[in-house]
């Protein structure tokens, strides 16, 4: 079981480890975009660092959905409204929660994964935070079913969304900015990806630290 | 990276402050979440119009707040879309009860967050309507891209559109005319330098000496290709003949639909140059480049369009929508029509762009 | 050395040619000598107000040719002056039998070809003045140097007295009030980069990373002394202390006498500024900064005369006296009395600075 | 006896002389000035060597002044009315003279110096130009004095010029823009001192020539 303090944990754990990857986050961003990723992500984390003393007490489903709505009027840009809606959806899913089983978990993740579709209608290859998730989500899916470890099938989760993360290095971008870059935005690797796969190993990192 | 700017989390936020102390007779800006007003909004039974998008490309948005132009603006953090909790409380304060048009460059977060604002105050009441910029030639397609980005037409379109509403147009004919402008117009831009957003601190791209960047949006982001560096004729000669030749441009833009509630998807094709055209010449600045410069471009663009029975009646030379420091210039060229011009020359009185009074 | 020019030996003639066919409602060229001039001079009875000066520091001074505002200009090559052939034919071409007015920036190479053309228009029956405009504290003495330069305050001047000239003002009360305004305005700048002269290819100087000049001319020539890099605060209080604190400043000035056909020695002491003044603030850009950096800039100006007492009226924010694609700011503080403000306030309509019509 | 081909050679010489040192003394203008000096110059000699097919059958002191002319409405800055104004007068006080002796050659230049300083005022340490013609002059009287070879005699004086060039290098300026720069502008020589000395030392050259 995932408890709520282990999401708030991971909600904290996601601050540093975003205020650590801000540069790389915006490296990568200012090699095919407006090189702002990291700054962006940064900003929202800690508004979201801000929040939570005051909501940690709230149910998962508040909690979450809190998460979101901060990203979404702090971040700007075209990961604030994707990241809060992913987190507005999750948020949504688990209402009432208090702790989360398996199932939960890919829910939860699932839900904000369609949040982020939805909004940004970016499909497979375009070279976005989606193709770290797609295959993330059908490993963590095939996983669970032979397997109900949550830290090792959320280890071989964040083995493909590094992988997935490292695959949009030869797409040609098809949405966001870098698809103004068409050809030349081959090459390097998405910032979004990048950042989603943060997220996914941030929740590891957490639920193995205890 | 040298900058006037002390702490550079405080630099927006202290340049909104700047702007408010030097401009209180056109302007009021709230902080809290930030965006910049007309003085006298809300004006009873007039559109407002607002815009917003991210800082970095001063004068546009907050300088062109005023009479005759835009009643709102919303600056985002440098380079990056303001937030959807900002332009609801600008709408908020700026309606004047016959709604509020958003002027909405396109790219994916200023889209993403500008829908999710007029949903906002549309559930509040407010009559709103969404219209999507997007002019920049150097984006050649909609289906592999995120579509063209929204560049010198936007200015153009926020000063004609804001004299409308100031006319009294209502929140249709507003919008119609702004779809107008914005089919009717067309950019492309050049770098000389990168710019360095002041939160980075160091240079988006690297050019070299020789180099220079084709094709760039406004953002400081690498362009559509790296040329050798050439004269000006040359350069103003490739931008000018790829706005003049581009083709019919089609796209699926989502606009508001204030009776159902609802997005609806329209196609939109906007049509090419052609000879007999008459049309506003707009040469601007990315920042860092004098206008000494945009003069020897504007020679050019005049000497082309002269060439091609293309009639320049109007112009503006000078920086506008820029790109921090960033040198380099645009060109955008915008068909212009009886209506177009009669708001084009209508009296304006913003930090930003003044004539009439 | 990137820029937007074609041959750097035409660069120069080619912007020219650019104003002409931008702006041919508002101002004429001639190319041999060159000279910009209003569309509608010669104006019967009207005194003409004629500056120029190097090129590089647009859209000073062809930019400021219009109504209300310069009958003529007369641009030298890149930072250097003209000569006295240019002033004298442009003096012809606008004189409008009132007489000419010469606003001079007191360089040693202005202030000599610009003697020179007053003599010879002098010597064609035209009636003349030339007026000084050294703004600059940052020149600290007139014993031991050229004196000081002038910066700033000749761009408020040209508006206020181009604005008297319009007015009907004779060439007596013009001088008189071009002589007030520049006793009244004081300036310093700051560079954050070297700008380069086309025709040089090269940096005038190198500045470090963590460098900057402070009290530079607008030459693009070193200043008074290179420091450490800090905030646009403090850069901002060290400038606008240097213009505040500046003591009583004295010099010997040459000016025309119309009956004795003979120059004149004038002693001139300008008075420090003091509480309770009424000044007209500028805040200017030297071609490279954009107008965002220029309002973290005021707002600490703003800051600084409120403490000490200081009420600002008016503001120009902008790029008005630049130094090609040099990257810093100056600051004016002109002192505004009644006559200074009507004549601020007055129509004006030229392509670099246009209100009220 | 210098001959009116021989000033004629002169000037032609100096277009040459100056392009060759064009960017020479930019550089000196661009440390202690505005960078232009030697585009100043060589600006106003390409119109004078344009001039001069046109004028080189006229008399010593009109072919002078037209080079002052021609100097004052082509070059701007400061050099230019001030270069101008010594031909100007170098050209009246040689009216009508079709060569030139010895008596002649220190009236032409003295009386060019004097324009010199009645036009800029400059006094000397001033750190202008009039710093290379002032002990210039002092020679060249002092030499013809006890010596009439008109070579040997120029040959001293250019000597001293460019003794008197570089002594500008430590001197503070007090005239035109170097003065602005106050004690920075100690430690570099003056742009108008070296152009001023390469003027004389074209005269000799062109001498010795022939
Ligand atoms: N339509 C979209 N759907 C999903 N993700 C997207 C979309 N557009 C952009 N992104 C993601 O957003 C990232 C960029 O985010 P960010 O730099 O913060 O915003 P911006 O592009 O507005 O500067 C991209 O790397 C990409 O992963
Ligand atoms: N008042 C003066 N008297 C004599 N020479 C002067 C005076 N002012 C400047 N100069 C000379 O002019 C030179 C600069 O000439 P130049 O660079 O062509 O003009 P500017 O200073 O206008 O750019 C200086 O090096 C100096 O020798
Ligand atoms: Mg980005
Ligand atoms: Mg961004
Ligand atoms: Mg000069
Ligand atoms: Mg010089």
């Amino acid at each position: 079981m995932v408890t709520k303090d282990q999401i708030v944990a991971w909600l904290e754990n996601l601050t540093v480890v975003l205020t650590e990857n801000k540069e790389y986050l915006t490296q990568l961003d200012s090699a095919i975009g407006d090189a702002d990723h990291g700054i962006n992500m940064d900003r929202g984390f800690k508004k979201v660092k801000e929040k939570l003393p005051s909501i940690a007490d709230k149910d998962i489903g508040n909690i979450l959905k809190t998460v979101g709505m901060t990203l979404i009027s702090s971040v700007g840009g075209a990961s604030g409204p994707l990241y809060g809606t992913f987190f507005m959806r999750s948020g949504m899913a688990m209402a009432a929660k208090e702790e989360l089983n398996n199932e939960d978990l890919v829910k939860l993740l699932q839900s904000g994964v369609d949040g982020i579709v939805q909004r940004g209608r970016a499909q497979l290859g375009d070279k976005t935070m989606y193709d770290t998730w797609a295959p993330t989500l059908e490993t963590l899916n095939a996983a669970f079913a032979t397997n109900d470890n949550t830290i090792e099938v959320l280890q071989a989760a964040v083995n493909t969304a590094e992988q997935a993360m490292k695959d949009t290095i030869p797409m040609q971008a098809k949405k966001g900015r870098a698809s103004y870059l068409g050809e030349r935005s081959i090459g390097h690797q998405d910032p979004g990806a990048t950042s989603s796969y943060l997220i996914l190993k941030t929740l590891l990192d957490t639920l193995v630290e205890g | 990276m040298k900058k006037l700017i002390n702490a550079v989390d405080d630099v927006v936020k202290e340049q909104l402050e700047g702007m408010a102390v030097a401009h209180p007779d056109m302007l009021k800006i709230n902080f809290e979440p930030k965006y910049v007003y007309r003085a006298d909004a809300p004006i009873a039974g007039k559109v407002a119009l607002i815009s917003g998008g991210g800082s970095g490309h001063e004068p546009m948005h907050g300088g062109f707040v005023g009479m005759g132009m835009l009643a709102g603006a919303c600056p985002g953090e440098v380079f990056t879309s303001p937030t959807p909790d900002q332009m609801y409380e600008c709408a908020k304060a700026v309606d004047g009860g016959a709604g509020v048009l958003f002027l909405v460059k396109n790219y994916t977060g200023d889209v993403l967050n500008f829908e999710t604002a007029a949903e906002l105050a549309y559930a509040d009441g407010i009559k709103v309507q969404n219209i999507l910029i997007d002019d920049d030639v150097a984006v050649k397609d909609s289906l592999y891209t995120a579509g063209r980005r929204g560049v010198g037409t936007t200015v153009l379109c926020e000063k004609i559109v804001g004299a409308a509403a100031e006319a009294g147009y209502d929140l249709d004919q507003c919008s119609d005319l702004a779809r107008k402008v914005n089919m009717y117009g067309r950019s492309m831009g050049m770098a000389l330098t990168s710019c360095t957003v002041p939160a980075a601190g160091k240079p988006t791209f690297e050019l070299g000496e020789d180099e220079m960047e084709i094709g760039i949006g406004i953002h400081g982001e690498p362009g559509q290709k790296r040329m050798a560096m050439t004269s000006v004729d040359e350069i103003t000669t490739l931008m000018t003949n790829e706005i003049l030749d581009d083709g019919p441009y089609s796209r699926t833009v989502r606009e508001w639909d204030n009776e159902s509630g609802t997005w609806v998807e329209k196609d939109i094709v906007d049509q090419p140059f052609q000879a007999g055209d008459e049309v506003i010449v707009f040469v601007n600045s990315m920042g860092g480049t004098p206008v000494s410069e945009l003069y020897a471009v504007y020679r050019k663009v005049a000497e082309i369009c002269a060439d091609r029975g293309v009639k320049i009646v109007r112009n503006l030379i000078g920086p506008y929508i820029t790109s921090l420091e960033m040198q380099g210039c645009s060109i955008t060229l915008l068909k212009a029509d009886e209506e177009i011009l009669k708001f084009w020359d209508a009296p304006v009185n913003t930090p930003g762009l003044r004539w009439g009074v």
